[in-house]
């Protein structure tokens, strides 16, 4: 086991070197100057200044130095935002966006497994196209009709919940709601696929044989085997949802990473788009092998076969 | 676990038909969405020279009505040929405000028609790029194996992990110019073939990995062996044996990836960086209409019909994808014991 | 298995709910508003977006500041107005003795000339260096220096060995007299070439001449270093700033200058407190300060920074900054030291980031916020419709000082492989007649903004008669491109236009207008804003939009950009007239006569040359709360929330 | 060795089954037999239309007794299995007609399990029948361990849990002969081998002292030495807990050695049943004796193995009339010689025995093909006390000689 985390923690490295190295590459591919603000063009003694302010009159020495200090989880200040370091803008906007993700995430769990198990037990049944429709909806509408609906609803229509600002509970359902939808179409769509393949299966035979109720024979059975790929796309889907969607963050105004990260690629801000990519694909990898570690503690068959 | 060795098409394509067609969502998905096609190209003469046709001094973002708000006289060029317009441009006139106008006094029917089929195209065109990219490194890397293989793999989810905005961007700024300079310094057009390649450029990767796998299980089946065994070659199997068997799921798959790559445009809409005016595609529309919600005039017209059609085409595609899924999986037929 | 994960799921649900218990004991402040995307830096040396000069002017408070209804400049800091000698060249500020730092300390003579002199520095890179170098006696001459001597530094502590040169820092280093100056000391023949001749030395050359040398590298930059550290106040005491004593300022402009009690309001111009020396990089401890740069850790703007033993933010303003939480929210407390500060009704303001206009919208009609100073929403027409109708009294329209208007490239010869057709001043003429304002903004946009047909606003700036400019004919049009020798319209080729997703509305009217008026064949291009930028300055494009915002009362700030060689002329307009109307109107002794020739100058712009198409001048909208008093609609956008009361 | 299982040891149970004897229920109360099935007919809906894959079959197995019901593969052998516990998913499975009677407790009527409630129907489930499948491989549940699999039936049939229960399935799993038990109890499927996977299906069936214990062809996918001892295993089992076992088999040679009774099922119908000792020695029908003649013969040095011509036809098409007679010697002979030799053939080509070409045929082809008045398909007649045939030509069967003893010397 230790072996195994290891190993993928090591390609994990690999995987994540080669991320930065092509998203350095296309930072410095993609003209446009960080540096220019709103009207004024920057004069070259200013733009001078300020490139070796922030180190990066030579890209390379630019590459190293930031690796460096990235490994010492010291990324350097961001070119944008003058005032502040990217260490605290990935602090502030991380934790929202991972409460927002994972809020997304478990609603997303809660949504589509029952959809995806009804739908498949149900086959065939008015329940079945109703979960079907339910899923492909889920995956059809664009978040941002979703956000701006629910917004217009609940927010100005009712006046039931919050718009605009950060800070109190009021503030999570709407984001995670629009958030986890399309996540839980996909996970009911997975958990369809899983069920129907799964309860074709002889050990349900042999379950439903042994006289266990069709309740447990879903829920315990058949469930165990179909959860497995749920799974294993909670991992990559976790690492999504928790860095942030700009889309719902844009809507919503949650001050969320999501944001950060594409006003920072359009801003060509190259510490903040290298800090936030670097965080996107280390939580990728970790999610990914905090997945894997679990899959062998719930699919035997796969611990005997990594050992 | 047997399986025939050689398939029969024909009977495979009938029987695959007549499964799909017992699933009557996916059918009314399809009648619609073929319905919908037909209209589109059948007005694209005419919404192609009315799309961008503007009226801002009488019908800027006026109501749908049955009646057309602006004259006759200023869709059709009255001098020349066209002088008396025909019948079925008199008819697909009395459609012009059917839809509404929008901020430019531009028919919403002439600019959603046209832009049901710009993001057909998007979504088709990228998702041929993913199908053709992502079956090739799927299958070469599952075929070669080993540390081709794990290298190939090791390379896709690193692209997983790169900043898709970044990509765009960068392509666009890469391959705008060399295409505008193609297309006759006309950047809308390089602009499409630029958004299916980012769209597309992003889809291959699950494909490829959607191919892998099913070429490594293929791999692992007994007719294989067998075909081995009767000593054909690798390119033989690779033809005869491989490519039948996954060209179903391939070509399933391919198909969702059209709705994906019509979110993913709609998604650059949003951000500004999608297809460029005024060519319409339902995202831009549907994103335009969406940032007309406010909380005093409903322009509901400029929200309703964008959005609505773009939601049923991706529903539609989405049925039909799954419908089409569940008609080439004969497992997916067979009975559940619950 | 099924129920462990539900009960996973709500036990997750549950616990992060509880731990999210930020901000729930949170109050409301006094006074709420939303800064749309929020600040981007609260150092006033380095700031140029609105959002952020607003916050900065609450906080900070300069020598002169702004009049809350007028914005004409009033008393600030000093006493107003201040001594001004006979040739306008030098004024005498008087501190007030209860102009009070935040911290309790007064705000003196030095605390101004130490904030100016950080917006002289390199190493603070400020947009805003032309409103010293432009007007201070000696500004120019300072800021050259030092910047040399930066650039020297820089390329020798690159420099390790002289193998390393490269052909960039090699040409970069024949443009430096430093260096001329330098090289003669170990190079007997010099570095070839003499600057003074403006004859700068062959790069490869010099690169042959650096290896060669047997110089060791660290030496040379450790000396010229000392030198140059040594040499910084007795030449930075050469720029016209002079504390004559602990509250009296003194400040020599090469010339006189009319507006330039405006721009003491500006934040370019605001004070610094003596507690930043604190977070001050110390020479020859950091690769920065290596290459002769003053920096200061640009945390300092942050109320609870403490490192080094720093106290936090102090500012001599109305308020004084106790939170700010990026893109979340900055709350602003009043300034007890404040001379008014019990005067004041609203103790504390929040300032909320909602990057979505849209969505603020919803929070003001939802009753979470008080003032939006910005409206600008793809349906804000309606808004405009509900203020001009008076059915909303809470939504005001303001007349901006700012223009939205097209450029042509003037510069380049060719362009798109294409002779450049736009230097022909009869083919930029006729697009600009081809284009009906009225119809942009009257049909268009809706929203109430001024047509434009001059370049400065007309009426807006005291005493400055705007010329008529063009005025609105297609049939004129089309006889001028004939002249120009398009009698087909379709021999120019595609003309493309280059604009950013945010207008994409007024230019497809535009190029509609094109196309019917004209009968070319017109190519969209759209970028996001950065590659927008980068397009623009390299002279990318045919026909590009473009905005401009008065940085001071005057129209000069507008006429400037065109000048030859300035900074911001995109278009590459190059007209020695006009250049010349503008020189001597800076020479004007007389207020009037200078308008006068500002006035002339413009008319060659917008009735001959048309280097550029005034399209309209933006109409802001802004929704302040009926329930809030003293918030006045201005035309620069400025709000002093120190005179705001909320009545409820 | 066939001798010894069928000697007179075994109880005698009247098994005497007329389809058209009505019984009253005081019978049923005392002397029915454990498990009553009659006439079950179960249907599928298939995208082509309903096809009948088990038509009419009766069937009984009484208590202590083993049963075996024998045919080709695609027979209905597993369908008529799985309709007792109906394990079948409907739809698209339709159980038509019948009943399927047992006798639950004593001395109360025996109840109905196709008519019966789901709760009643979960308890006879695992607790009364058990079942055991043909393949180890995916019919245990891969991802629970071995014990959880056994303690799950334990617990929901016995009422002990935990420890009790645990200690139970490790019980159960020395008996059907696991080493290590304490071991094995924590194992994953995929860590055992086929035989000792079954053994563990075995141990499962068994964990409920079931009255009935149906194994649907135990034995087909394993190793034919683990087959003999998986045989042996229920061999002694059976007789150690006094159960019923109803054992679907293709292997006459497994009938041979193991059962009491045996039915032959053919084309979802019985073609002959009665007692092992009878059908096996003298069997009646030409499909009974096709499958005797293909059982391998150790002493017989003779090259070629004997087949039956064709195959199972499937549901969607069966013949008319006897469903066997397109493969039957019996009817290619009898027609061979009735008629004048050519002009029919023995293949199963339908138009030369659709209904218009048949009139020109012989009469006893004509039902074979066709059936008389009263039914299309023979129906079970009785040959005596322990022995049924269905087949038109029964008296014109010749017998088979001493095959039986062959038989069983072969498994």
């Amino acid at each position: 086991m230790i072996r195994f985390a290891t190993g993928r923690l090591l390609g994990g490295a690999i995987t994540i070197f080669s991320v930065y190295t092509l998203t350095f590459l296309m930072v410095i591919a993609i003209p446009g100057n960080p540096f220019q603000q709103s009207q004024h063009s920057l004069p070259a003694e200013v733009e001078q200044a300020l490139r070796a302010r922030y180190n990066m009159d030579n890209n390379w020495l630019y590459f190293w130095d930031f690796l460096g200090d990235a490994v010492t989880l010291d990324f350097g200040p961001s070119f944008t935002y003058n005032d502040w370091t990217c260490n605290q803008i990935i602090a502030d906007a991380l934790p929202v966006s991972m409460l927002i993700g994972f809020l997304a995430i478990i609603l997303a769990v809660l949504i589509g497994v029952p959809i995806g198990v009804y739908g498949a037990v149900k086959r065939g049944s008015w329940v079945d196209s109703a979960s079907l429709g339910v899923i492909l909806l889920g995956i059809s509408i664009p978040p941002f009709v979703t956000g701006s609906i629910l917004l217009l609803l609940f927010g100005v229509t009712m006046k039931v919940l919050p718009i605009g600002g950060w800070g109190t509970v009021a503030h999570l359902p709407l984001p995670a709601l629009t958030l986890s939808l399309p996540f839980a179409a996909y996970i009911a769509r997975l958990m369809r696929v899983g069920m129907l393949d799964d309860l074709q299966n002889d050990f349900i035979r042999t379950a439903i044989a042994k006289g266990v109720s069709s309740h447990l024979v879903i829920w315990k059975h058949a469930f165990k085997v179909a959860f497995l790929p749920v799974l294993s796309f909670l991992g990559p889907a976790c690492a999504q949802a928790m860095t942030g969607s700009f889309v719902v963050e844009k809507v919503f105004g949650v001050p969320g990473l999501g944001q950060h990260f594409v006003n920072a690629a359009l801003n060509r801000d190259a510490g903040l788009v290298l800090s936030t990519v670097l965080a996107f694909s280390t939580l990728l990898v970790l999610f990914n092998i905090a997945i894997d570690l679990l899959y062998t503690k719930l699919d035997p068959r796969i611990s005997g076969a990594a050992g | 676990m047997t399986r025939k060795c050689s398939a029969e098409p024909s009977h495979a394509v009938h029987s695959n038909w007549r499964r799909f067609r017992r699933n009557r969502m996916a059918l009314l998905s399809l009648a619609g969405f073929v319905f919908f096609m037909l209209g589109a190209i059948f007005s694209l003469p005419t919404s192609a020279r009315w799309y961008n046709v503007q009226a801002t001094d009488i019908a800027v973002r006026s109501q749908p009505s049955l009646d057309p708000v602006v004259p006759l006289e200023r869709f059709f060029d009255t001098s020349g040929a066209n002088a008396i317009p025909s019948r079925l441009d008199q008819i697909l006139y009395r459609m012009t405000s059917l839809f509404g106008h929008d901020d430019l006094g531009r028919s919403l029917t002439y600019r959603v028609l046209p832009g049901f089929l710009v993001s057909l195209c998007i979504g088709l065109g990228a998702a041929l790029m993913a199908t053709i990219v992502g079956t090739l490194w799927g299958s070469i890397a599952a075929l070669a194996g080993g540390r081709i293989d794990a290298v190939m793999m090791r390379i896709v989810d690193v692209l997983f992990g790169l900043p898709y905005i970044l990509m765009v961007i960068l392509l666009k700024v890469g391959l705008t110019e060399p295409l505008t300079a193609i297309f006759g310094g006309q950047t809308k057009y390089a602009d499409l073939i630029v958004l299916f390649v980012a769209i597309g450029g992003v889809s291959w990767l699950t494909l490829s990995r959607v191919v892998r796998g099913q070429v490594l299980s293929l791999r692992e089946q007994p007719f294989i062996e067998a075909a081995r065994a009767t000593g054909a070659g690798h390119w033989h199997i690779l033809r005869k044996h491989v490519f039948p068997n996954v060209v179903g799921p391939i070509a399933v798959y391919a198909t969702l990836v059209i709705p994906q790559a019509i979110m993913q445009e709609s998604f650059l809409s949003f951000l500004g960086i999608g297809v460029q005016q005024p060519i319409p595609s339902l995202g831009r529309l549907a994103a335009d209409g969406v940032e007309a919600v406010n909380a005093f005039v409903g322009y509901w017209w400029l929200i309703v019909f964008p959005c609505t059609i773009l939601v049923f085409t991706l529903l539609a595609l989405n049925f039909i994808g799954d419908g089409l899924r569940d008609a080439v999986d004969p497992k997916s037929n067979a009975p559940t014991l619950v | 298995m099924a129920r462990n994960v539900a009960i996973t799921c709500f036990l997750l649900l549950g616990a992060t709910v509880a731990l999210f218990r930020l901000g729930t004991g949170e109050t409301r402040a006094d006074f709420t508003y939303v800064n749309p995307s929020g600040i981007h830096t609260l150092d006033p040396a380095r700031m140029s977006w609105t959002q952020d000069l607003r916050v900065a002017l609450n906080l900070w408070e300069g020598l002169t500041s702004s009049d809350p209804k007028t914005t004409e400049p009033m008393a600030g800091a000093a006493l107003f107005p201040p001594d001004i000698s006979n040739d306008g060249r030098t004024y005498t500020f008087s501190i007030r003795e209860d102009s009070i730092w935040s911290n309790s300390d007064p705000v003196t003579a030095v605390d101004f000339i130490r904030g100016w002199r950080r917006g002289m520095e390199p190493g603070t890179a400020t947009d805003y260096q032309f409103m010293f170098t432009d007007h201070i006696v000696g500004a120019q001459e300072y800021v050259q220096w030092r910047h040399n001597g930066v650039t020297l530094l820089t390329i020798l502590s690159h420099l390790k060995n002289g193998e390393d040169i490269d052909e960039k820092q090699a040409t970069d280093l024949g443009k430096l007299p430093e260096f001329h100056r330098l090289a003669k000391l170990w190079m007997p023949e010099g570095a070839a070439g003499s600057i003074e001749n403006n004859d700068v030395p062959n790069p490869a050359e010099l690169i042959q001449k650096i290896r060669k040398a047997k110089v060791d590298w660290e030496q040379v930059h450790q000396s010229f270093f000392q030198r140059h550290v040594e040499q910084l106040d007795a030449r930075f005491s050469e720029v016209g700033f002079e504390a004559i004593d602990h509250n009296t300022l003194r400040v020599t402009l090469t010339q006189p200058c009319p507006y330039f009690l405006d721009l003491t309001a500006f934040p370019t111009w605001l004070p610094c407190h003596k507690s930043i020396e604190r977070l001050r990089e110390q020479y020859a401890k950091s690769p920065l300060t290596e290459q002769g740069l003053v920096v200061f850790d640009p945390q300092w703007t942050k109320p609870g920074y403490h490192r080094n033993d720093y106290p936090g933010l102090i500012t001599n303003g109305a308020y004084s900054l106790i939170e700010w939480k990026f893109k979340q929210r900055a709350r602003l407390r009043v300034n007890p030291y404040y001379r008014a500060a019990s005067e004041i009704p609203c103790k504390t303001i929040d300032m909320l980031v909602i990057d979505n206009i849209s969505a603020s919208i919803m929070a003001y009609e939802a009753g979470y916020v008080d003032f939006l100073p910005s409206l600008a929403v793809p349906y804000d027409h309606e808004i405009a419709r509900l203020a001009a109708t008076g059915l909303r009294n809470d939504f005001k329209s303001c007349h901006t000082l700012a223009t939205y208007f097209l450029q042509f490239n003037c510069a380049s010869e060719r362009i798109l492989g294409k002779p450049n057709p736009f230097l022909d001043r009869r083919v930029r003429k006729a697009f600009a007649m081809a284009v009906n304002k009225q119809a942009i903004v009257e049909n268009v946009l809706q929203r109430g903004d001024r047509i434009a047909h001059s370049f400065v606003p007309a009426g807006l700036i005291k005493g400055y008669e705007s010329p008529a400019g063009l005025r609105f004919d297609p049939i004129r049009a089309r006889t001028l491109l004939a002249e120009a020798g398009y009698a087909d319209a379709r021999d120019l080729g595609v003309v493309e236009m280059l604009y950013v997703p945010s207008d994409d509305k007024i230019i497809q009217a535009i190029a509609h207008m094109w196309e019917k008026n004209l009968g070319v064949q017109v190519n969209l291009r759209c970028e996001e804003s950065k590659s927008f930028a980068e397009d623009k300055a390299n002279h990318r494009f045919m026909i590009a939009r473009a905005n401009w915002y008065a940085d001071y009362y005057d129209p000069t700030t507008f006429l400037d950009c065109l000048v030859t060689g300035n900074g911001n002329n995109d278009a590459g307009y190059h007209n020695l007239t006009y250049d010349l109307r503008v020189a001597e109107a800076a020479l004007a002794k007389e207020q009037v006569e200078r308008m006068a020739l500002l006035s002339q100058a413009e008319s060659i712009l917008v009735e001959e040359d048309l280097p550029i198409i005034p399209i309209l001048h933006y109409a802001e909208l802004i929704a302040i709360k009926p329930y809030i008093d003293g918030l006045q609609p201005n035309p620069r956008l400025r709000f002093s929330f120190q005179y705001v009361s909320v009545q409820k | 060795m066939a001798a010894q299982f069928m000697d007179s040891s075994k109880p005698q149970i009247a098994n005497e089954h007329d389809l058209t004897e009505d019984m009253d229920v005081s019978y049923r109360v005392e002397q029915a037999p454990l498990l009553d099935i009659c006439g079950l007919t179960v249907s599928i809906e298939t995208q082509d239309g309903v096809i009948t894959p088990v038509e009419d079959v009766a069937l009984r197995v009484a208590r202590k007794q083993t049963v075996a019901l024998v045919g080709e593969s695609g027979c209905g052998k597993s369908i008529t299995a799985q309709s007792i516990l109906r394990l079948l998913p409907q739809p698209p499975f339709r159980m038509e007609k019948g009943e399927i009677f047992f006798a639950r407790l004593k001395d109360t009527p025996a109840i109905d399990l196709l008519k019966t409630n789901e709760r009643t129907l979960r308890e006879v489930r695992g607790g009364q029948i058990a079942m055991v499948f043909q393949d180890p491989m995916t019919s245990l549940n891969p991802v629970f361990r071995i014990g959880e699999q056994i303690v799950e039936t334990i617990e929901l049939h016995q009422g002990v849990s935990g420890q009790i229960a645990r200690a139970q399935a490790i019980e159960l799993l020395r008996r059907v002969g696991i080493a290590k038990p304490e071991q094995r109890v924590d194992a994953y499927p995929h860590e055992l081998s086929g035989g000792m996977r079954q053994r563990a299906m075995i141990a499962m069936a068994l964990s409920c002292h079931p009255k009935l214990l149906i194994a649907d062809e135990p034995t087909t996918a394993l190793d034919v030495t683990i087959q003999r001892q998986i045989l042996d295993l229920l061999r002694s089992i059976q007789i150690e807990s006094n159960m019923s076992l109803l054992l679907i088999t293709h292997n006459l040679g497994v009938v041979a050695e193991i059962a009491d009774y045996v039915y032959v099922m053919y084309a979802g119908r019985i073609v002959e049943h009665g007692d092992t000792t009878q059908v096996l020695a003298n069997p009646m029908h030409p499909y009974t004796q096709g499958l005797l003649r293909c059982v391998p013969k150790i002493n017989e040095k003779s090259g070629r193995l004997d087949t039956i011509p064709g195959t199972v036809p499937s549901p969607s098409s069966f013949p008319t009339g006897c469903r066997f007679h397109p493969r039957c010697e019996l009817t290619a002979r009898l027609a061979a010689s009735t008629a004048s030799g050519d002009g029919i053939s023995r293949d199963s080509d339908r138009d030369s025995r659709s209904p218009s070409n048949l009139e020109a045929q012989p009469a006893c082809l004509r039902r074979c093909a066709l059936g008389d008045e009263t039914s299309t398909a023979p129906p079970l007649r009785k040959l005596n006390t322990d022995h049924y045939v269905a087949c038109w030509e029964s008296e014109n069967v010749t017998p088979l000689g001493n095959s039986a003893s062959n038989a069983g010397t072969a498994g």
